[in-house]
């Protein structure tokens, strides 16, 4: 019998639940491991689960400087598509989809991957012509899109602002249906729990400080835990990548912004999959506990701080509010931001570095939640292989040097548009 | 180049504003009791001309402008009248200088500041100029900008360039109690105004001719 | 609200400017001699600190200058602001840090 | 339910009025309450004990709290579109037809369908969901059954039709909360004459003054609140919102605050709004906001009847309410004497008095006991009964060792009054980044070292004696007023509070349960989560607080832990036998409470989401027939209908076309106003442009226009647009439409940052000219005919391409002439003062009319730039090169300009990178639109290899005849004449295509020139 399955659950609540075990157990780190991983968000964990299940490396320990999934995996709006123009993403992020499809039994564990479908609204002739070419690309590629009307829309979500007084009249959009959500942190808890079951160490309040160098190649890390020797070093630490690639020497082209989220007070369904406005940023979903997740753009600085500040919540609100009207009297119970490595192009970057045994995952942006375990698997092929993987070579650092961007919005080298 | 300024032969049109579409005198909003919370008025034919220092001139544009206009240019943040002419600072070596005529202040300046390093820009028809007055100007103006318009903060002519309602404005504080004039770009003139509009009605407004 | 004192207009709310990144790349002065590396370095690397970071705001809705800012990015607080001549103490703090 | 009319209101007493009586409905049915009753109020006054059914388990529940904090009594307030789900009914001010609904239960409050799951409780325990639903059918099947489940009330699919407004505020001091801490330090700091704000979430002032029967030197300590108030209002400088919650402190000590303006009266007054945002900008900030009562955690204490200790002290002295007729007073502190003492002076039988302390005989004991009430300590209440409302519980010994001794006492009772202690209000204070300390004295979080300018008191702080509420206000308010320079910061003498002293609390997290029986004890109410959940998650390594909180959900509904966070925090801190202070409290975010979407979005509302630009001739357009459209900012003509026409696709498809064909063979004229026109001046302003613009602009002549191409510092192309040289240091740069504002920032920062060096002054001048484009074989015709005689000569001679004047005049106004182009017809660009920008147009017009002139909107002005194959907003999408564009010449090899440095990288200078063609469909009929990708085989299996793009079409251009489309194509320009499959697979369409150059009419430019 499957450790987690509804008898199980008959079975162990007939006991008092008193026989369930840890999800993953709490070890002290051992003096070496062959692998290491930096960061225990949804990357990290995934990328040590696929070490492990893919690459038969399963001396590998993830290393957190809080409670695994306190990053950006646990505090994301939890919108997975891929739903992307450029070829360098598209095939990547729909490897990631595809993974999501079978994750829950993979994991043996209901990450509750729902796929609601994802709708992009259109506000204008141009708009419309962008999304046809986003969409017409991705079925070249075999990925599902629709290309909606404004009627098609207003089928699905008749409550949108279709009326005379809307500012950006609702000209149509685009429909990935098998887009959806997933709970965000069943993904960090259920990767944990699998890579655990395969032996990895999952280290929690266990900061890396610095690196030891013998010439190009990383012997070791520093950490509060205490030094660990290691082979290799995955480093998948999204907001805090500049200062972990600091310490290795690195200069990388991230800057790191602070993203708010939003959750209202718990309702009856009256969202049923995601939705996207065109004309500013604002994108909504309602969680299986009832709450309206949302979110919108950054803050615009700088940040290291999991805040921001009130012209962006006001900006979210205002957008939302234009696209569904009867939001309004909704009432926000909780906000709260995570710290972004927002790349110079808006795409992620999965490569080696110059640095022979470290190897990098960043540069999520927005958008890395999707990623995770298409990020895990290409990650861990690459730390295992010493090369990328198909699907990440074009998210390669070198990109920047030799000018082949993945700019879907085509905003330049400033991370704040992206 | 001098531009078609050497004053014009034929009658010139009178001059259009963008609310005239929209502006239809008489009093709105909540009936307040002792009259109209805030009065609004177009301040309409002026001449507006932006004259900037280039690099190194701020002090003999002083100067020049002092011996033509007699008027000291101000500081940072602050308005000064001379004459017929008042002048808003609006930023590092810039000014906006304004007059209740067509061409006339333009070419003043343009003969005496153009030689001391002065850069003139007519921005006459560009800015939308709307003098507030009353006794709930502040309460109004204060939702839709975050200067500090308490006297204590923001006295008689302080200037500010500062969004209003999410737009670039200019606020001048006009001497006497509680009059500012909002200059706005000519383009969001409608929605500026109708926010305007929007935050007075509690009070009660009067748009005057 | 970072309020971030314009050194012309005073303290006003941080969304009457806009964000124009770290003040700390400087565009090679000889675009000439400048190498493919140091384009590269000047466009796309970013030292991004966690803490004293000094960066440019540009006030659009005001008077339209760029103010030179050192903030803290894990705290946000403004610890000094200037403009772009003017040599905030940044490497002080840096060395301090 | 046994509601008769206002059964349960006290003879007398209250802050209600009795004079005015209110109608009021709960769930379809009318009751009586008073002006002065919150829902909650009016509801016990009428002997309604359940209100509301429990998130997961559907238990029904009654009113916990009188509060911010009340987990339990959440209703859906009024209906239709101004339907509120989740609403606290301790907050709603009782009104005059108020409607309110249960919530979460099916098919009524009193049987609900749901309740199953309590039973089915054993198997709904924390995190069940993760461990199943993965097989057949699927998660999406059973999710749809959660999803119905879970949610509480129900929000609605209409508009709201109230009104909201944004309100921004500076002070010296900032109050948040207006109990006696609160009023003292507004006082205090008042009086220098400094800006002081004071904000109080509830109606009125006064914080627990209003609840309990303090005295100050003899009298009610409420009589102090109201002559503190009355002295506050009529200082000047002192600004009172009542009905506001600060809601959280934000970067610079911004305090964000909500009013809720209207909400009091059943609907909002015209012109007035139902609730306003508040940015408050204080130098110094007062956190004032109180205490929180904390329920103990026993078996069944979530039973209707069994309330919050202090909060049957409120229903008791300010609404005049008996919360229950038999009571049962347990609580860990002195509070259980105070409440016992109250509910006695208030004439309610007091059952029992159970202490769980072994240390509890202090004062208040003694008082109790003098009153002789059946006190009874080192004992719990262990179990409480009564599905729809409490008929009893068991009081039991405690052992003192964590357990119970011998069997409990059942004890009847409708009511038990709960106390563990208070929890600080540190919402504000952990915002701001503030720490938060563990105080064993009071077994609660307190402030710790905070964010400088902010400073907690009073009860917020941990100190619930009166007196030090009172002498922490005067203090602090005093010296905050003075840090602003006011006052000396001497404090005001506060008055005396005649307190009793305080026997120290004994925190217990949970109590035993008796042994043998199945009781639930629960530690968050809203979201259900028990005693029993917590060792759960504590078994399978959820042990950090922050863990505990996301698999068990503790503290995530909508009163965010208020009442359960302090305690399922402590318990997990005893499971994993570590301190409390070291597994730390999970984090506060703001909103304080929740606050309604509609009031952070202000009146950005509908069309005022964004303010609109309109362009000088925007009234003309309007009066003319035009249909408008969105293009950023602006509205701007799409094409113009006729008179007393209809829109509708024909319509528009033929307007269009006679734009298009009147403007091509005879004259049209369009509005470009919007393009941004930066006047750039002083010495320097050519070799500044030589460096912004990849082309040369350094010889430029005077009286003369140049089109320019601008890169960003990565190379790729950013804009474009016609600058022209009006004397030599002045120039007017245009750029598009949309870039006008960034372009102009961008030279600001080259000129302010990068080459602080250059003498030049750049300003926008977009708004002061109108700008109008004519164009067209009679173009000069009409021009001519325009302008006012003698004012400038248009002929090609003295006016050829892309040349300048400005002296011209047109009926009287001055005018700017600029020789340029973008339809590929003989043009001018016509720039007019703005406020005579409507009379030089109907000037042209007029001048037109003999030659059959049409106004052309942006629908035309796009198919003609698509015939001459000109670059816009689809191909400069921020990924081309200027070789791309076909623009690679213009690329100066003599200069350095911005961008240059990056233009060698191998990516950019790949043959294989799309570049810009035209394209026909082959069967010379189907329009081949923008978005279609082009592909070799398009029967090739997935992923098919793609070669490029269409950008731009037009279904059809109707100079040639036929459609045509811009494209980028690899390799495209050596591609001309072949063929390519242009594929839609969206609308399911492959269309064959032939590969063109990208200009389709006029390629040598006879027209321009002519
Ligand atoms: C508000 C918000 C909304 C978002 N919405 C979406 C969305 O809807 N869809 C989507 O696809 N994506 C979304 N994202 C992006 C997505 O959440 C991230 O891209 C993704 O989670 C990043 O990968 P991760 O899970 O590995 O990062 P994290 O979870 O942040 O993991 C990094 C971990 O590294 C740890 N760490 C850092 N430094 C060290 C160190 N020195 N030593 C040890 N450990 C360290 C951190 O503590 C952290 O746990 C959103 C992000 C935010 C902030
Ligand atoms: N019995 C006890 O042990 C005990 C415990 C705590 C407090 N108290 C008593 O309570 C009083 C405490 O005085 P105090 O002034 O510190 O607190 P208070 O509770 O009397 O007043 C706090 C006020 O702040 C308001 N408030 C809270 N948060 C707010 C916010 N975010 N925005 C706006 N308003 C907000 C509340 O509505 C309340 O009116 C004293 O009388 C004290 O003796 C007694
Ligand atoms: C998809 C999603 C749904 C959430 N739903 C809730 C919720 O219903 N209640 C709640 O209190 N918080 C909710 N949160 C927010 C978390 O409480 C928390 O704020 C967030 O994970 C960030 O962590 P932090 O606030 O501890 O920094 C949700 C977060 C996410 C990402
Ligand atoms: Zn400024």
């Amino acid at each position: 019998m499957a450790e987690y399955s509804v008898l199980s659950l008959v079975r162990n609540a007939l006991g008092g639940h008193r026989r369930w075990i840890r999800a993953w157990r709490d070890p002290e780190p051992k003096k070496r491991y062959d692998v290491l991983i930096v960061g225990g968000g949804g990357h990290g964990l995934a990328t040590a689960y696929y070490l492990a299940r893919n690459h038969g490396i399963t001396d590998v320990a993830v290393l957190e400087k809080g409670w695994i999934g306190g990053g950006n995996v646990g505090r994301n709006t939890t919108i997975v598509r891929s739903n992307y123009l450029l070829d360098g993403n598209n095939h990547f992020y729909e490897h990631s989809l595809k993974l999501w499809e079978g994750l829950s039994r993979e994991l043996n564990y209901n990450v509750m991957f729902s796929q609601r479908g994802v709708l992009n609204l259109a506000h204008s002739d141009g708009q419309m012509d962008a999304y046809a070419r986003r969409g017409n690309a991705m079925r070249l590629n075999g990925v599902d899109s629709e290309l909606l009307d404004r009627n098609g829309v207003r089928r699905l979500y008749p409550y949108l602002d279709y009326s005379a007084n809307a500012r950006f009249p609702i000209y149509g959009g685009l429909l990935q249906p098998r887009g959806g959500t997933a709970r965000h942190d069943a993904v960090a808890w259920g990767f944990a729990r699998g890579a655990d079951r395969l032996g990895v160490d999952i280290i929690q309040n266990c900061e890396v400080t610095g690196f030891e160098r013998s010439g190009d190649r990383i012997t070791g890390v520093q950490t509060t835990r205490g030094t660990i020797g290691c082979g290799r070093v995955g480093m998948a630490v999204a907001g805090n990548t500049s200062r972990v690639a600091q310490m290795a020497g690195l200069e990388l082209p991230i800057e790191s912004h602070v993203l708010q989220a939003f959750v209202t007070e718990p309702l009856k369904p009256l969202i049923d999959g995601v939705i996207t406005f065109g004309a500013g940023h604002f994108y909504i979903s309602q969680s299986d506990k009832g709450g309206l997740v949302l979110g919108g753009d950054i803050d615009f600085y700088n940040s290291y701080a999991q805040r921001g500040n009130l012209p962006t919540v006001e900006h979210v609100m205002a957008n939302g509010c234009a696209m569904m009207p009867n939001l309004r009297r909704l009432r926000i119970l909780r906000s709260w931001g995570g710290i972004m490595d927002m790349s110079m192009d808006g795409s992620p970057i999965i490569s080696k570095t110059p640095i022979d045994n470290l190897y990098l995952n960043a540069g999520w942006c927005y958008g890395g939640f999707k990623a995770t375990p298409g990020s895990g698997w290409v990650f861990a092929h690459t730390i295992a292989e010493d090369r990328p993987h198909r699907f990440n070579e074009p998210l390669s650092l070198g990109r920047f040097t030799t000018g082949h961007l993945l700019d879907e919005g085509g905003k330049g080298p400033t991370p704040k548009l992206h | 180049m001098a531009d078609a300024t050497s004053l014009p032969q034929a009658p010139l049109p009178p001059r259009r504003s963008p609310l005239d579409a929209v502006w239809v005198a008489g009093d709105y909003g909540a009936a307040a009791v002792g009259g109209p919370g805030v009065t609004m008025l177009r301040r309409s034919g002026l001449s507006s001309v932006q004259l900037d220092a280039r690099r190194g001139t701020a002090a003999s544009l002083r100067a020049a402008v002092a011996g033509a206009l007699g008027l000291a240019l101000p500081g940072p943040g602050r308005a000064a009248s001379g004459g017929e002419v008042r002048a808003l600072w609006l930023g590092p070596d810039r000014w906006m200088l304004l007059a209740e005529d067509t061409f006339a202040l333009e070419a003043k300046l343009r003969a005496a500041a153009e030689p001391a390093g002065g850069v003139v820009v007519d921005q006459s028809h560009g800015r939308t100029i709307l003098r507030l007055s009353g006794p709930a100007v502040r309460e109004v103006l204060a939702k839709g900008t975050g200067v500090d318009l308490h006297p204590r903060a923001f006295a008689e002519d302080a200037v500010a360039q500062t969004g209003l309602f999410h737009l670039a404005v200019t606020l001048d504080r006009r001497r006497g109690t509680g009059t500012f004039d909002v200059h706005g770009m000519r383009g969001f003139a409608q929605s500026l105004f109708e926010s305007l509009c929007e935050a007075a009605a509690e009070f009660g407004y009067r748009l005057s001719e | 609200m970072i309020r971030i004192p314009c050194p012309y207009c005073g303290p006003r709310d941080h969304d009457e400017f806009s964000y124009a990144g770290d003040a700390t790349k400087v565009r090679p002065a000889d675009p000439a001699a400048a190498t493919p590396e140091d384009w590269h370095r000047y466009v796309y690397l970013r030292d991004n600190p966690r803490g004293a970071h000094l960066e440019y705001w540009h006030h659009v809705q005001g008077c339209r200058a760029y103010v030179k800012v050192l903030r803290d990015t894990a705290t946000h607080e403004v610890l000094a602001a200037g403009l772009p001549s003017d040599d905030l103490p940044f490497e002080d703090l840096e060395a301090g840090r | 339910m046994t509601g008769s009319d206002q059964s349960h209101r006290l003879p007398t007493g209250g802050a209600i009025d009795r004079r005015r009586p209110l109608a009021f409905r709960f769930d379809g049915r009318e009751y009586r309450g008073y002006a002065g009753d919150t829902l909650a109020s009016a509801l016990l006054a009428n002997g309604v004990r359940v209100v509301g059914r429990s998130f997961k388990y559907h238990r029904p529940r009654g009113v916990l709290t009188a509060g911010p904090e009340e987990p339990n009594a959440l209703v859906e307030l009024r209906g239709g579109a101004r339907i509120e789900p989740n609403t606290r009914a301790t907050m709603v001010e009782l009104f005059h037809g108020l409607e309110a609904t249960s919530q979460n239960r099916w098919p009524s409050l009193r049987f609900d369908a749901l309740e199953v799951n309590d039973l089915l409780s054993r198997f709904l325990v924390a995190g069940f969901y993760y461990k199943t639903f993965m097989g057949f059918p699927g998660w999406h099947f059973w999710e749809q059954r959660i999803r119905a489940a879970a949610g509480m009330g129900r929000g609605t699919t209409e508009p709201d039709p109230d009104g909201y407004e944004t309100m921004n505020a500076h002070c010296d001091v900032l109050v948040v909360g207006g109990g006696p801490a609160g009023l003292a330090a507004a006082l205090a700091a008042g009086r220098t004459g400094a800006r002081v704000m004071l904000l109080e979430e509830t109606d009125g002032l006064g914080g627990r003054l209003r609840s309990d029967r303090e005295t100050l030197n003899g009298t009610p300590a409420m009589r102090w609140a109201e002559a503190a108030a009355f002295e506050l209002v009529d200082l000047p400088e002192v600004t009172v919102l009542t009905r506001t919650t600060g809601f959280g402190i934000y970067d610079g000590n911004v305090v964000g605050a909500v009013e809720r303006v209207a909400d009091h009266l059943p609907v909002p007054p015209a012109h007035m709004v139902r609730q306003r945002l508040w940015h408050i900008r204080p130098r110094r900030v007062i956190v004032a906001a109180g205490a929180i009562e904390r329920p103990l955690v026993f078996g069944g204490n979530d039973r209707p009847g069994v309330m919050q200790a202090g909060a049957v002290r409120t229903y008791l002295n300010r609404y005049a309410v008996a919360p229950g007729r038999q009571a049962v007073v347990v609580a860990n502190n002195d509070d259980g004497y105070r409440t016992a003492l109250d509910l006695a002076a208030a004439g309610i039988h007091v059952a029992q008095v159970v202490d769980t302390r072994s240390a509890g005989r202090g004062e208040w004991w003694r008082r109790a006991v003098d009153a002789g009430l059946d006190v009874v300590d080192r004992a719990a209440v262990t179990n409480a009964y009564g599905r729809m409302g409490l008929v009893g519980c068991d009081v039991t010994r405690l052992d003192g060792n964590g357990g119970t001794a011998g069997n409990g006492r059942f004890v009847p009772c409708d009511l038990i009054a709960s106390s563990g202690g208070w929890t600080p209000s540190i919402h504000l204070h952990s915002h701001a980044g503030g720490k938060a300390e563990w105080d064993d004295a009071i077994a609660a979080f307190v402030p710790g070292p905070g964010r400088a300018g902010v400073t907690t008191i009073g009860a917020a702080a941990g100190r619930f004696a009166l007196s030090d509420c009172l002498a922490d206000g005067f203090r602090v308010g005093a010296e905050a007023a003075r840090d602003c320079g006011f006052g000396s910061g001497t404090a005001p003498d506060a008055p005396v509070a005649d307190e009793a002293s305080v026997a120290p609390l004994q925190a217990i997290w949970s109590v035993p349960g008796t042994p043998g029986r199945k009781v639930k004890r629960f530690v968050d109410h809203q979201d259900d989560v028990t005693v029993e959940d917590i060792e759960l998650a504590h078994r399978e390594g959820f042990v950090s607080v922050e863990h505990l909180k996301r698999y068990t959900t503790l503290g995530m509904g909508t009163d965010q832990g208020k009442t359960s966070n302090t305690a399922g925090h402590a318990l997990m801190a005893g499971l994993r036998g570590r301190p409390i202070p070291a597994v730390g409290t999970t984090t506060f975010r703001p909103p304080y409470t929740p606050v309604a979407m509609g009031a952070f979005a202000g009146r950005a509302a509908g069309r005022h989401l964004a303010p609109i630009r309109r362009t000088a001739l925007h009234d003309w357009h309007a009066a003319n027939g035009v249909v408008f459209v969105e293009a950023g900012p602006w509205l701007r003509p799409q094409y113009y209908l006729r008179p007393g026409e209809t829109n509708s696709r024909e319509a528009m498809d033929r307007a269009i076309t006679e734009e298009v064909v009147a403007t091509r063979t005879r004259v049209g004229i369009s509005d470009v106003s919007s393009l941004g026109k930066i006047d750039v001046q002083g010495p320097d302003a050519a070799e500044f442009l030589n460096r912004v613009y990849c082309n040369g602009f350094a010889r430029l002549p005077v009286g003369k226009a140049r089109y320019g191409l601008m890169l960003r510092e990565d190379g790729l192309v950013d804009d474009d647009g016609t600058t022209s040289r009006l004397a030599d240091t002045h120039f007017l740069m245009t750029t598009t439409t949309v870039h006008a504002a960034e372009v102009l920032a961008d030279l600001e920062w080259y000129l302010q940052v990068v080459w602080p060096e250059l003498d030049v002054r750049v300003s926008s001048v977009t708004e002061q000219w109108a700008g109008m484009a004519l164009a067209g074989p009679r173009a000069r015709d009409v021009l001519a005919a325009a302008l006012d005689p003698g004012t400038a000569d248009v002929s090609n001679e003295a006016l050829p391409f892309l040349g300048v004047t400005t002296t011209a005049t047109v009926r009287g106004v001055p005018v700017r002439i600029f020789r340029i182009s973008f339809s590929g017809e003989l043009g001018y660009e016509v720039n007019a003062p703005a406020d005579w920008g409507i009379d030089v147009w109907e000037a042209l017009m007029h001048a037109g009319e003999p030659h059959g002139i049409r106004p052309y909107g942006l629908e035309a002005m796009g198919i003609m730039r698509i015939e001459k194959g000109h670059v816009a907003g689809a191909e400069l999408d921020g990924r081309t090169t200027p070789d791309d564009l076909g623009l690679g010449r213009m690329a100066s090899t003599a200069k350095w300009y911005v961008g240059r440095g990056m233009l060698g990288k191998p990516a950019y200078t790949d043959p294989d990178r799309p570049k810009l063609v035209g394209l026909v469909p082959v069967d010379g009929r189907t329009r081949i639109r923008a978005g279609a990708i082009l592909v070799a085989d398009p029967d090739a299996p997935t992923p098919i290899p793609k070669l490029g793009h269409v950008t731009s079409s037009a279904y059809l251009s109707p100079t040639v005849g036929h459609p045509i489309s811009l494209a980028l194509l690899a390799r495209g320009r050596e591609r001309i004449g072949e063929e390519v499959w242009a594929v839609f697979p969206t609308r399911s369409q492959r269309i064959r295509a032939r590969v063109t150059e990208p200009c389709f009419v006029d390629p040598e430019g006879e027209k321009l020139h002519g």
